[in-house]
């Protein structure tokens, strides 16, 4: 496996690399905006303060240039240092480490739902490719990928909630209920793995809409791509030739044509992720889920730069490592790949 | 003198990580006017690379290729040198060769165009007299190459080159992706233009039976060298190395008989990693000593198989040469 | 365009026909705005809250603004918004991707580099991060918007210039004496247009989703200006008035889908794998 | 005389085109006999291989087919799914024209000669890959056991195909249909795979159906030869009948584009696409011998000496021969 290796380490050299450059965006980002920050972080009185303006700055390094300030900026993101909010003065780290559970539960519920019918129903247009099924299936995909998830989720709400009442109006739990006891900051899995099988139910109830409102736009897509790439697999001699061997059709289905698709499903999958993670942002304010999204939202409303900085960092380096998980797996699943 | 003359060509691939290819390793060839060389060997034996470097499409590492008399350049960023315009190359798949969004009128009016560098109309007369000479209507300029069968577009690929009035022309694989019909219509339109322009022409196959009713000499390839040279029936009736044995005795005859062609036993060797001596040894039913050790040369043998000579540094037209030791050993003493 | 007419309309599925009919009919109604609109977009003059009647078709917003008219002049701004902003990006993605593929060497690095930093975004982050940092404003919001759609357009048309680039026509017009400047402008770039124009089809509904998007998190448009993102984003403060959300979202939505309709069927024309039709 | 392996009668397939349904094959008649070579010529698109796709029902979507094929007692066309999967493979097998593409390049040589072994044989893993390794030797690939664990793309042309027909043998089918199995190969590396092919029907008594355009292929191998032009058969008889006395004017030009002596002399014109054969003797535009009757009538096969059967009115080739005969 010493092909194996070099392959993976390639993609950790670049995955690194990556990260330099994301940082490095979002540090131009902050670090450049107009504006003083000395004076904001001072208040009124002391930013009139020259010389307490200037020892701040140095204190902050700002008086350096650029590529040691970078480098400040670099240090204490190792550190974990990603300035303070300026809505709450709090660290944006500490901010974001609570809101995170809650956005890793709904991205990952909606990526298994979207991924689980969108490839369901992308294999399935494309064996009935032109037909009615395929006809029905390109609607309702593109009508997925075409509603803004924000307006998608005010509706769902509006009638799950306030006109037909199956749903909860918002929040993660009933108020009545206790989180159960913290494991993974996931309230299903954390109320399965203590039993506690009302917080469970809630949990669940209240994961459904903002899951659904996620899934449907990203369903969309997935179903679409994964129907080309069948395609692609699919007009090939070697299905022919699976046909030809006499196994059953569903054998030629799961073990030759969806095989062959499987990296490209694995692509799709994770520029679905992306998505998922958009539309997080857009609705989590909605539902009133105290995930990420509803963190960005209200930074961007209150135009809190070091909070924004901070999301769009970490959804960035969540994202670029999904996609380098993808890679890997990709080189896992495609033998050319892996001894090349 | 020869209008294409290539001598002792070395084309290396190098790709990171991975030992060099010897694509093409000490090929000498030259071809006359009103001659057709056809060069035929097996995928991987480095004739596209030759053909490529003939033109000047890649650089070769080592060795010359001239034209007219004056040494080629390797085709880069800027305009290509007006006194290389008469040497073309004709590719292997006429789908891939013609502009799909251009009429057929217009490509060929490039060619008309090539020498003097003046932009041509599609309707000038003379794109309509070339469409003529490779029997085609004039009609054809106003269409596009979609409206075309395979045979047709090859036909159009090899106007465009005439237009430019070319003395040397190298086809690539110009026959196999063509049916058997339009493979011989291509062939003898080939022998035509050869006889009414007198061009030079190399003609690059893999296919010996369809080669050898074309071409006036004969050149074998192996694993980047030339292993055998000579007129074309000559080498069919009487072959002399071992390889070109192979590749004759391989080709099933359609006379009914139900001969099954004979077998070469292995496979074409890794070109990165050639083998020792004569290249071929490892597959050859007569391999001696001396074959695994010390590579042969292509060497000019009388008919009756005596060794005049080495032949590396003259250009080789159309005297009969192999690259055999049991050639040059034996039939020299 | 007639590669359009030839190879589109005639197969043309009667959805298609349906996406392409919602499309001009947004046009029109952006177009003739002041025309078609019962009201003024912007005056207060009805009571705030009316439900969708005789009088406010779509009802009235929280300051008696009449939602039928705020929408209606949303197009004006949604529409060429989207398209400026598509064109924007083909143009600069377009121009610089064909000059890596064209120069390769460092500046294809350098750029491709560039491009796969900004696709480690989810693009409405990184468009927020910026659009946070010029400062909220329908314009700073299309320039983020830009800086993070070129890319798209850079890969794919570098892309396209290598592989045509090394197209057997273009290696024999090249050996004919063409300039490779002469071969790019008559070989290569013509082949690009149309699956640029299908890349720009797709990318309008995007556009309109994004730019919506944008606005619905308050980077956008500003108030009191008409614009369906905001407009939703309204709605969600008062969702019990279901009106001031439902309809110019679903102004958003049947855009969206018929741009996203005509892509499809365009894609479907111009790729090998899954169309019909060939090169 | 026996009751031939497979016999196809009347047989018609339409496909979908942008204009209508097309005619590729057109009302086809013959007999594969068990243990034979049965060796079916042509350009590409004169239905050759739409005729043995069309059998094992294996065309594109919205294609149609008529006719009647038996196959030891079966109707392929009309014989319910399951069954007709259970002839797949087990009793008709098919070998590719590019080895390239007709292996799974994701899935190991192992998995795929094992699973129809299992799917039809029943045998478990074990002895399954044990069979496969007897098959990889069979066909000559070196280190059998190692090869199992291999990917298609690590092997050559070559002995890609001899892995794609140790999969068609894999459960000792009565029938091979093998569509230009050498086409895509180096003539010394076809030598091999030929020499294979004979083996295999020396050895297992396998019938063959051999699809090639290349007469010299179908000379080295084939018993019988009927000869496909626009989807239809103009020429079929034995080898040395077709081959060596060639009576339809078609097969007289292919065997003289490939004759080794004499100046080349190539068949004017393309086969028409199937959407526009002309009437009569769809040869005829391209026919030197055409008259107005070939533009006129259609031909059908008759019998001008036993066993050897001619769609050709004029009958230009064999009439001096005939002249002669007492």
């Amino acid at each position: 496996m010493k092909p194996g290796i070099r392959f993976v380490a390639r993609r950790l050299a670049a995955l690194v690399l990556l990260l330099l450059g994301i940082t490095f965006v979002t540090f131009v980002l902050t670090a450049l905006v107009p504006g003083d920050p000395a004076r904001a972080a001072l208040g009124p009185i002391q930013g009139e303060n020259e010389e307490a303006v200037r020892a701040w700055n140095e204190r902050n390094g700002l008086d350096k240039p650029l590529p040691y300030r970078y480098l400040i900026y670099l240090g204490n993101l190792i550190q974990g240092d990603l300035g303070n909010s300026q809505a709450s003065n709090t660290p944006v780290l500490e901010e974001l480490a609570t809101y995170i559970p809650a956005t890793v539960e709904l991205a990952v519920s909606s990526i298994l739902v979207a991924g689980l019918a969108g490839v369901t129903l992308g294999v399935f247009a494309a064996l009935h490719r032109d037909r009615l099924a395929d006809q029905v299936l390109r609607v309702v995909s593109l009508g997925g990928m075409s509603m803004p998830a924000f307006w998608l989720a005010l509706i769902s709400l509006y009638l799950g909630f306030f006109l037909i009442g199956w749903f909860p109006g918002g929040g993660r739990l009933d108020p009545a209920l206790n989180p159960p006891s913290q494991v993974t900051g996931l309230y299903t899995v954390d109320a399965l793995l203590s039993a506690d099988w009302a917080a469970l139910g809630s949990a669940l109830a209240h994961l459904a809409l903002p899951t659904l409102v996620l899934a449907a736009h990203t369903v969309g897509y997935i179903a679409r791509y994964t129907r080309t790439a069948v395609l692609e697999v699919i007009h090939n001699d070697y299905i022919r030739a699976a046909y030809a061997k006499g196994l059953h059709a569903r054998t030629v289905v799961v073990g030759y044509v969806l095989r062959a698709a499987l990296p490209s499903m694995l692509q799709i999958l994770g520029f679905a992720f992306a998505g998922v993670l958009t539309g997080a942002v857009l609705v989590e304010k909605i539902f009133t889920w105290p995930g990420i999204g509803g963190y960005a939202y209200t930074s961007a409303i209150t135009l809190d730069l070091p909070s924004i900085a901070g999301v769009g960092l970490f959804i960035a380096i969540v994202y670029v490592v999904v996609n380098f998980v993808v890679d890997v797996l990709y080189g896992v699943v495609d033998p050319r790949i892996r001894i090349a | 003198m020869s209008v294409l003359s290539i001598a002792d060509l070395h084309v290396d691939y190098r790709r990171r990580g991975r030992p060099t290819v010897q694509a093409v390793a000490g090929v000498s060839l030259s071809v006359e006017k009103g001659q057709i060389l056809g060069l035929v060997g097996e995928s991987g034996c480095g004739k596209s690379t030759l053909a490529r470097a003939a033109v000047g499409l890649v650089a070769p590492s080592a060795g010359t290729v001239e034209f007219d008399g004056s040494p080629t350049t390797r085709l880069s960023r800027g305009t290509r040198p007006a006194h290389l315009l008469g040497l073309q190359m004709v590719f292997q798949n006429p789908y891939a060769s013609l502009n799909p969004r251009r009429r057929v009128g217009a490509q060929i009016a490039d060619g008309v165009g090539a020498r003097s560098r003046t932009k041509v109309r599609a309707d000038d007369p003379r794109v309509a007299a070339v469409l003529e000479l490779v029997g085609l209507p004039t009609s054809a300029a106003g269409r596009y190459p979609h409206e075309f069968s395979g045979g047709q577009r090859q036909r159009l690929a090899i106007a465009r080159v005439l237009a430019a009035e070319p003395s040397a022309v190298v086809l690539d694989e110009p026959l196999s992706s063509l049916d058997a019909s339009a493979q011989a219509q291509i062939a003898s339109l080939l022998v035509e233009l050869k006889d009414k322009l007198s061009l030079a022409i190399l003609l690059i196959s893999h296919d010996l039976s369809v080669v050898r009713q074309v071409a006036d000499v004969l050149a074998v390839m192996y694993l980047g060298r030339v292993v055998e040279v000579g007129p074309t029936e000559q080498i069919w009736s009487d072959p002399r190395h071992p390889y070109t044995q192979a590749l004759i005795g391989a080709v099933p005859q359609p006379d009914g008989l139900g001969t099954l062609p004979t077998a070469l036993p292995g496979e074409v060797p890794d070109p990165a990693r050639p083998p020792s001596g004569c290249r071929f040894h490892p597959r050859c039913p007569e391999a001696i000593a001396r074959c695994s050790v010390e590579q042969p040369d292509l060497t000019v043998l009388v008919p009756s198989g005596r060794k005049l000579g080495t032949s590396i540094d003259t250009p080789i037209g159309t005297a009969r040469s192999a690259a055999c030791w049991l050639r040059i050993d034996t039939e020299a003493r | 365009m007639n590669i359009l007419s030839r190879r589109v309309l005639p197969r043309s599925k009667p959805l298609t026909v349906i996406a392409v009919t919602v499309i001009a009919i947004w046009l029109l109604v952006a177009l003739l705005a002041p025309v078609l609109a019962p009201g003024d977009p912007l005056s207060q003059d009805g009571t705030p809250f009316t439900a969708p009647s005789g009088a406010h078709w779509f009802g009235t917003d929280e300051l008696g603004r009449d939602v039928l008219s705020r929408v209606i002049y949303g197009a004006r701004l949604s529409l060429p918004l989207a398209l400026l902003l598509v064109v924007l990006s083909a143009l600069i993605g377009g121009t610089l991707g064909a000059l890596a593929g064209f120069l390769r060497g460092p500046v294809d690095g350098v750029l491709m580099r560039i491009c796969d930093l900004l696709f480690a975004f989810p693009g409405i982050v990184l468009a927020m991060v910026v659009a946070a940092t010029l400062g909220p404003g329908i314009t700073n919001a299309v320039l983020a918007l830009v800086l993070i759609s070129w890319p798209w357009y850079a890969r794919i048309v570098r892309g396209l210039v290598v592989s045509l680039g090394e197209a057997e026509y273009v290696t024999a017009r090249r050996l004919l004496g063409a300039s490779t400047w002469r071969a790019l402008l008559d070989d290569v770039l013509p082949n690009i247009v149309g699956p640029i124009l299908v890349l720009a089809t797709l990318d309008l509904g995007g556009a309109v989703l994004l730019l919506s998007g944008l606005s619905f998190l308050g980077l956008g448009a500003q108030a009191p200006v008409a614009e369906w993102g905001s407009m939703v984003s309204h709605g969600t403060e008062y969702f019990q008035h279901w009106w001031l959300g439902l309809f110019p979202g679903l102004a958003i939505f049947t855009v969206v889908l018929a741009f996203n309709f005509v892509g499809d069927a365009l894609r479907d024309v111009f790729d090998p794998h899954t169309g019909r039709a060939h090169g | 005389m026996a009751e031939p392996l497979l016999s196809v009668e009347g047989l018609t397939v339409r496909l979908p085109g942008p204009n209508g349904p097309v005619t590729v094959v057109d009302g086809v008649d013959f007999t594969v006999d068990a243990g034979e070579i049965f060796g079916v010529a042509g350009e590409s698109g004169s239905g050759k291989t739409m005729t043995f796709l069309s059998l094992l029902r294996l065309l594109p979507a919205g294609a149609t087919v008529h006719g009647e094929a038996r196959f030891s007692g079966q109707n392929l066309l009309t014989a319910p799914a399951g069954e007709l999967r259970r002839i797949r493979g087990r009793q008709i097998a098919m070998v590719f024209q590019d080895p390239m593409t007709s292996l799974h390049p994701m899935l190991s040589i192992g998995r795929q000669l094992t699973d129809h072994l299992r799917t039809h044989l029943g045998v478990n893993r074990r002895s399954a890959r044990a069979r496969a390794a007897e098959l990889l030797d069979e066909v000559r690939i070196p280190d059998p056991s190692g090869a199992l664990r291999a990917y298609p793309h690590q092997f050559s042309g070559g002995m890609r195909q001899r892995i794609a027909i140790a999969v068609a043998l894999a459960c000792r089918p009565r029938l091979i249909v093998a569509d230009e199995p050498t086409t895509a190969l180096d003539v010394t590396v076809q030598a091999g795979v030929l020499h294979l092919l004979d083996r295999l029907r020396r050895d297992h008594g396998v019938a063959v159906a051999l699809i090639t355009h290349d007469l010299g292929v179908m000379s080295a191998l084939a018993d019988r030869v009927s000869v496909f032009y626009a989807g239809r058969i103009v020429e079929s008889g034995t080898r040395a009948d077709v081959l060596r006395d060639p009576g339809h004017p078609y097969t007289d030009a292919l065997i003289g584009a490939l004759s080794h002596t004499g100046a080349l002399r190539p068949l004017p014109g393309s086969a028409p696409g199937a959407a526009e054969r002309p009437g009569g003797c769809a040869f005829h535009p391209r026919c030197r011998y055409a008259t107005e009757r070939c533009a006129a009538d259609d031909q059908t096969l008759v019998p001008i000496s036993p066993g050897h059967l001619l769609a050709c009115a004029e009958n230009p080739l064999t009439r001096p021969r005939k002249a002669v005969a007492p």
